[in-house]
């Protein structure tokens, strides 16, 4: 029954076609346009659902990689790419992650009308559909044009629906993103070259080894540099640093967020700077094992250094979006230590993470958005006592900022604890800094909360009201999902646990993995 | 007891604070006043009552079979080994069952308490959602099994105490005081997790059975065993409110009263000196640590002692005698004392809850003045309190034959056989003078406040406090009275049911030896530490009842720094955020103003720049002049085809 | 045939120069006529008989015709003899530099290769084509009008329908644009 | 049979029609002259294609001429179309003349 229905192309075809689909709804009629979106996103996601629940019973396919599902069919004999598409249990979720916020970020915009409705729906569709792209494309170039093309129904949403400030950080970002994306494309040809089954299918190049090459030797001075493929892996981590972000790649992403508006932030937040450290879990420990092996201190160290710099910053910003904006630079790099970290329970860890992360700061986004729809201002400085006028969006809040802190018993602490325990194993100073981060990240957060949520009442905030119904059932899902996860992680790291595992004997040949006990 | 029975048990004790602190959250604004009251205590009691039955079938378990481990389900699996993995698992054993005792027995009365204290608040559902859901935490803590569950349930507390603390949250200090908590109880918190991945680095385990099982083996007094328990002592420091991280607890008074009472003196803070016990095992192997943590539990206790002479909130003053006395359990447990720490701490739960509540009642009675300079001359008006607070005192100060003295000796009898380093019987000493300490300001508060002249005319108007605050106070007043008698008794080879019924969680540590010493140097010791007591009572009678010039003298011949220190709590805050707050915050801002545009954005608008500096200098090209572009264009198309024909072949 | 091919090679180049040096437009527009001429012969001796006649229909006939209509309608100043100045003298150099690297190029046989990146001597062992020598039936169906049509409507059936959409497409321009606007 | 020593000359001939073409665009100033060496030297690639389409034996040469040679008609018409336009403008028909694209 699953295998004659090509699951995964339906998951990219479904919003793609949705989208195409809308622009034969009358402009007029928004009901019909807000339920087709919301229909699309939830089939989507019903569809993600099955397949992780069929994934268990899926033969996955033999190879350094085990695929789920997978799709291959030729694209481009001439240059022997395929469109190959397929799932393992570090994807799977992240496409459950993703059809999510998805869901919510239709959700969210159908509570209320916007202007141009069609348009943005349409958007929205588009970058769903290129987003799923780049989780399920196992070839390089397939994967390539998703990445980029992810970025034009981005573009043209915070060009149109972003805040005063959109011009110069929306071409920040474009200019940012693009210029790592085309070192990655200049990376992939290479690979494309090398591999002795010059394929830019991942699966058959990683069926023959890449050789490094010998280190380029600067002139004159005679130094040998960098192996061509440490070169090539760079590029890639340039790519993808830039879009988790790491410091100092990251100044794309305070005045991004600040500029952009809530309901686009619950999936732009959401998934989209997920897909870098996905990008590194899924290409960078599998292609260049050996390179990550080398520089696993140098990255670790920098992902440390965006937990403590945007914990600092979070601490000292006084913009509620740029603050947490911030804090999900810090998160990231919690994200980032996990994958560089190179052990099974860090890269466990990140993946649990990675999902919490969409979570938390898809509903802490929602929460500032809807304070700022209130009282009309972002400046923490101008408003504190919001608890009495809103008890209820207080609940979510705090127990977002708690999953937001990495309270044990929430979501967030699963992924951290095993995180840090896998910067444990690499070095107990990362471990250490990183705690270090936890405890700035409690001062933030806290700051942040009881900034808006205490003290004496503002006059400015006197009028303001709770949540509508709507509001709250945008919310409940999220908090019910940071609790759930936090009693009971075990079915995230289930299924990611043996794709973990593989990965980490590419990285690691010599450790020896456990598949269960 | 089977592993059907322990799950029932552990779900229900469980269940019971959290439906209440679920409904009393969700649904209490809305079901009244009534409702709430009724389901905020009933949830606790219920709870108590599966706690007797928890106690009941482990003292009935046949020996050897008191201790069960259940797992409700798998937490995590991620292969196990050095991989993490664990279940959420819970424990029945004699000293959990102790705990839930005190916990749910003293936390209902405390309940019971708030229903009056919290009548005429309005945020009332709230109160008790968070107070049941504190039990709930706490109890998650107790009964946990598995190393990562405990700190989850370390965590779940802190969140409660940071949720009460800040209850009343229009009030800044308390907003401030919440977070301070809060921040201190997370820095425990990553000891507790650096110490857990020490642990399953090289037990491959976090189990606590397993742990306690395979660090058997261990090397005593190695490099590993003493980092892990110096850094389980990190987060018992923190969470009991010891040297260096204890400024948090006289702050936190800023919450409600039978907060006080219930979280910061009788169950939370006490869940230090629970840890260390807990992991005996760990610590019997650690001298180092072992030493270290008497040493800042006695260090601990004289500091607090200090400077609780010379407080004037009524609230902080017990605050400090609950950090000092605490102090005397974590010593208690750092010299291997084991059950005696738990006992003093099943006791001090018992008067401290009553102090704090009698405390309560006056404060209420006062309209919420706190400061005792405003106090004094109660005792006709509140009688009741009056008499519950007195015994409290005498309780506290170890006066004879009430409870605290029982507790108090048995812990002081341990330190004349046992201690750490080369002269292990100089912290008995100091240990003697802090009962001197402990009488001084017990008996200060008790004469300053209820005794005396009344200082302002409001107290002509006071009233005894109504039914539902008093009868818990009377309740505990009783028990601080008698509740030690049949327990335990503070000299060898007497009565000793207390730590029979925890010998089976403590088999083979050191808190056997007190069968060691002779009667006669035990004798000696019970002598002088009663004696101690009595001095620090007689004094405080004499300075503060008596008014005695004489001793006014004495204290005036005290060297003035100390006087300085004690009220300025030896300036902690002041260091405190001096070295650690403000450079935070000095580095957060020169982050914000200079790193961030200078450096993070330099760097990429200096590439802009760059760029758009070499792109005026093109400008120049663009003549507009079509044929010029052509020809540009031809020039460039002949160089690439040379190049690709003749030089790239 | 030789002589033929020297023949219409030296003509076509003749009046290309004719097309460039002409200071009536006009000569430039019959010059090229020539030029577009001499091709269509050439293309017929290589056997490209449909693109002869492509060539004849299309340019010698539609589209000179339309040069040489805009020139007599629009009737422009004859322009001075274009001056020899830089940009003419490099024009010229690189005209006869190009041109003889590339006859040099083509006589060393290095102007084309059959496969991958990298350029394959023509007289090189591994090339199967550097002898020219095809059985003589491959070489007539090559130029066959049949053959080119057959490719056209199958292979290049797409390409095919783009360049007639182009065509539409230009045709409409052209139509806006002289349209006589009424504002 | 095709002497193969015939090929350099048309090369050389597509070459030497390009480059005089593209000297011309660049030399003259009238527009529907240099429209005409524009035209010049897309007949060079032409005779290229073919020859090469001859000398490999494949259609393909030609094939992609007639391409070429339609676009070349569509660029003449929409070119020619531009032109008349400057010219009723009452421009003088000089390309130096057209320089907005600098602005």
């Amino acid at each position: 029954m699953t295998t004659h229905i090509p699951w995964l192309t339906l998951l990219i075809v479904i919003p793609a076609g949705a989208a195409i689909l809308l622009q034969i709804v009358p402009r007029r009629s928004t009901a019909m346009v807000k339920g087709l979106t919301l229909a699309a996103t939830a089939a989507g996601a019903i569809i993600v659902g099955l397949l992780l629940a069929w994934m268990p019973g899926n033969k996955a396919s033999g190879g350094p990689l085990p695929l789920h599902f997978a799709e291959t069919h030729a694209w481009l004999p001439a240059i022997n790419t395929s469109y190959h598409l397929g799932i393992d249990g570090v994807s799977a979720w992240l496409l459950a992650l993703n059809a999510g916020v998805f869901l919510l970020g239709a959700l969210a915009v159908s509570r209320k009308s916007t202007d141009r409705l069609r348009f943005y729906c349409t958007l929205l569709l588009l970058t769903e559909a290129a987003t799923t792209g780049v989780l399920l494309s196992i070839d390089l170039l397939l994967f390539y044009m998703f990445w980029e093309g992810m970025l034009v129904p981005l573009y043209v949403l915070l060009s149109n629906w972003g805040g005063e400030r959109r011009g110069p950080a929306t071409l920040k970002f474009i200019i940012y993103t693009v210029a790592g994306s085309l070192l990655m494309l200049v990376a992939i040809i290479y690979l494309y070259i090398q591999s002795p089954a010059g394929s830019f299918d991942l699966e058959n190049i990683l069926a023959q080894p890449i050789s490094a090459g010998a280190p380029l030797v600067l002139p004159i001075i005679h130094v040998a540099t960098f192996t061509p493929k440490e070169l090539a892996f760079i590029c890639f981590a340039l790519a993808f640093a830039i879009k988790i972000p790491i410091v100092p790649f990251h100044t794309w992403l305070p005045d991004l967020y600040e500029a952009c508006p809530p309901a686009v932030l619950v999936f732009f937040a959401g998934i989209v700077s997920k897909l870098g450290a996905y990008g590194f879990i899924r290409f960078g420990l599998t292609l260049f094992p050996n390179e990550m092996h080398t520089y696993r201190f140098v990255l670790a160290a920098l992902a440390v250094l965006s937990i403590v710099y945007g914990a600092l910053m979070a601490l000292s910003e006084r913009d509620l979006k740029r603050i947490v904006a911030y804090a999900s630079i810090s998160h990231l790099g919690f994200i980032s230590l996990g994958i560089f970290s190179l052990t099974s329970n860090g890269i466990n860890g990140a993946v649990i993470q990675i999902i919490n992360h969409g979570i938390i700061i898809s509903a802490l986004f929602l929460i500032v958005g809807f304070i700022e729809a209130r009282t009309g201002t972002r400046e923490l400085g101008e408003l504190s006592g919001l608890e009495r006028r809103m008890p209820w969006l207080y609940f979510f809040f705090l127990v977002a900022t708690l999953a937001g802190l990495g309270m044990p018993g929430m979501n967030s602490f699963v992924g951290e604890f095993a995180i840090m325990l896998g910067a444990f194993q690499l070095n107990w100073i990362y471990a250490v800094l990183a705690g270090g981060g936890v405890i700035l990240a409690c001062w933030y957060m806290l700051r942040l909360h009881q900034g808006l949520m205490h003290d004496p009442l503002r006059p400015r905030a006197e009028g303001v009201h709770d949540l509508h119904l709507g509001e709250a059932l945008l919310l409940v899902p999220l908090v019910a999902l940071m609790i759930f996860i936090g009693l009971y992680p075990k079915p995230i790291s289930d299924v990611a646990r043996g794709s973990v595992s593989a990965y980490v004997a590419l990285v690691q040949p010599g450790t020896p993995t456990t598949g269960a006990r | 007891m089977s592993v059907d029975t322990a799950s029932t048990l552990v779900i229900l004790v469980l269940l019971f604070p959290l439906l209440g602190a679920a409904l009393n959250g969700f649904l209490g604004a809305m079901l009244g006043r009534r409702f709430v009251n009724i389901a905020g205590t009933v949830s606790i009691f219920a709870s108590f009552v599966v706690a007797c039955f928890v106690l009941a079938n482990v003292v009935g378990a046949p020996a050897g079979h008191s201790a069960i481990t259940i797992r409700l389900w798998q937490w995590i699996d991620l292969g196990g080994g050095t991989n993490l993995s664990v279940g959420m698992d819970f424990t029945l054993d004699a000293l959990s069952a102790l705990m839930l005792m005190v916990i749910t027995g003293v936390g209902f009365l405390i309940h019971v308490y708030s229903v009056g204290y919290m009548e005429h608040d309005p945020g009332f559902a709230r109160f008790f959602s968070y107070m049941n859901f504190f039990i709930f935490s706490m109890l998650t803590l107790v009964l946990a099994a598995d190393l990562v569950i405990l700190i989850i349930g370390w965590a779940l507390v802190a969140l409660s105490s940071y949720l009460l603390i800040g209850f009343w949250y229009d009030r800044p200090t308390a907003v401030l005081a919440a977070r301070k908590a809060f921040i201190t109880q997370v820095i425990g918190d990553i000891g507790l997790v650096i110490a857990a991945f020490l642990i399953v680095l090289n037990t491959h385990t976090l189990s606590l059975p397993n742990i306690f099982a395979r660090t058997q083996t261990f090397p005593a007094g190695g490099a590993l065993v003493t980092g892990v328990c110096v850094l389980l002592a990190i987060g018992a420091f923190a969470k009991s409110a010891q040297f260096p991280l204890h400024t948090w607890l006289p702050d936190a008074m800023e919450g409600p009263t039978p907060v006080s009472a219930l979280i910061h003196a009788a169950t939370m803070v006490t869940a230090g000196v629970y840890l260390i016990a807990r992991f005996h095992v760990l610590f019997n192997l650690a001298p180092v640590a072992e030493g270290l943590v008497a040493c800042i539990g006695m260090g601990t206790a004289v500091m607090a002692g200090i400077i609780a002479l010379s407080q004037i909130d009524i609230k902080r003053v017990i605050a400090y005698s609950t950090m000092s006395q605490i102090g005397l359990m974590i010593y208690a447990v750092g010299i291997g004392a084991y059950s005696a720490g738990m006992f003093h701490f099943t006791i001090h739960a018992v008067f401290k809850a009553l102090l704090f509540m009698a405390a309560g009642n006056v404060i209420h009675a006062l309209h919420d003045e706190q400061d005792i300079r405003l106090m004094g001359g109660l005792h006709a008006r509140m009688r009741w309190t009056h008499l519950a607070f007195g015994a409290g005192s005498l309780s506290l100060a170890g006066f004879l034959l009430f409870s605290g003295w029982f507790s108090k000796e048995n812990l002081l009898g341990f330190g004349t056989v046992s201690g750490p380093g080369a002269a292990p019987w100089i912290l008995y000493v100091v240990g003697v003078g802090v009962n001197v300490l402990t009488g001084l300001y017990a008996f200060r508060l008790y004469f300053t406040v209820f005794q005396g002249e009344p200082q302002t005319a409001r107290i002509f108007a006071v009233k005894e406090a109504g039914r539902a605050m008093l009868v818990p106070v009377v309740i505990l007043a009783a028990l601080a009275v008698v509740v030690a008698w049949p327990l335990e008794f503070p000299l060898p080879n007497t009565l000793h049911i207390f730590s029979d019924f925890l010998s089976p969680v403590f088999a083979g540590s050191q808190s056997q030896l007190f069968h060691e010493p002779g009667l006669g140097v035990a004798a000696i010791g019970l002598v002088v530490g009663s004696a101690a007591s009595l001095i620090g009572i007689g004094l405080a009678l004499r300075l503060w009842y008596e008014h005695r010039p004489d001793a006014q003298l004495v204290l005036g011949r005290l060297p003035r720094v100390l006087p300085l220190l004690s009220y300025n709590k030896f300036y902690f805050d002041e260091i405190y955020d001096r070295t650690l707050v403000q450079p935070v915050k000095a580095v957060a801002r020169t982050a914000r103003r200079v790193v961030e545009p200078d450096v993070m954005d330099g760097w990429v608008s200096g590439v802009g720049d760059l760029l758009r500096g070499f792109s005026l200098d093109l400008r120049s090209i663009q003549t507009g002049l079509i044929r010029d572009y052509a020809s540009l264009f031809t020039v460039f198309a002949v160089v690439l085809v040379v190049v690709w024909v003749f030089i790239a072949r | 045939m030789t002589v033929l091919f020297a023949v219409v090679i030296a003509l076509a180049a003749v009046s290309s120069l004719g097309v460039v040096f002409s200071r009536q437009t006009i000569y430039s527009a019959l010059s090229l006529v020539v030029t577009v001429s001499m091709l269509a012969v050439l293309f017929l001796l290589l056997n490209a008989q449909f693109l002869f006649a492509v060539q004849l229909i299309v340019y010698a006939g539609a589209v000179m015709v339309l040069f040489v209509f805009i020139v007599a309608l629009l009737s422009p100043d004859a322009e001075d003899r274009p001056a020899l100045d830089l940009r003419a003298v490099i024009g010229g150099v690189v005209v006869v530099v190009v041109t003889a690297l590339v006859f040099i190029a083509a006589r060393n046989g290095i102007t084309y290769n059959t496969g991958g990146f990298h350029a394959t001597a023509v007289g090189a062992a591994n090339d199967p084509y550097h002898t020219f020598s095809f059985p003589p039936d491959t070489v007539n169906a090559a130029g066959n009008v049949q053959t080119v049509a057959g490719q056209l409507f199958t292979n290049y059936l797409l390409p095919f329908e783009i360049t007639s959409m182009l065509l539409l497409v230009a045709a409409i321009g052209a139509v806006y644009l002289t349209r006589r606007s009424s504002s | 049979m095709l002497n193969a020593n015939l090929f350099p000359y048309l090369l050389g001939l597509a070459t030497f029609l390009f480059t005089v073409g593209a000297a011309g665009v660049l030399i003259r100033r009238n527009p529907i002259v240099v429209f005409m060496c524009i035209e010049l030297m897309l007949n060079a690639a032409n005779v290229a294609l073919v020859a090469y389409g001859r000398f490999l034996n494949s259609q393909e040469g030609q094939i992609f001429a007639f391409m070429v040679i339609v676009v070349a008609a569509a660029e003449v018409v929409v070119g020619l179309a531009l032109i008349t336009q400057i010219f009723r403008l009452g421009r003088e028909l000089d390309v130096d003349d057209l320089s907005e694209m600098k602005e």
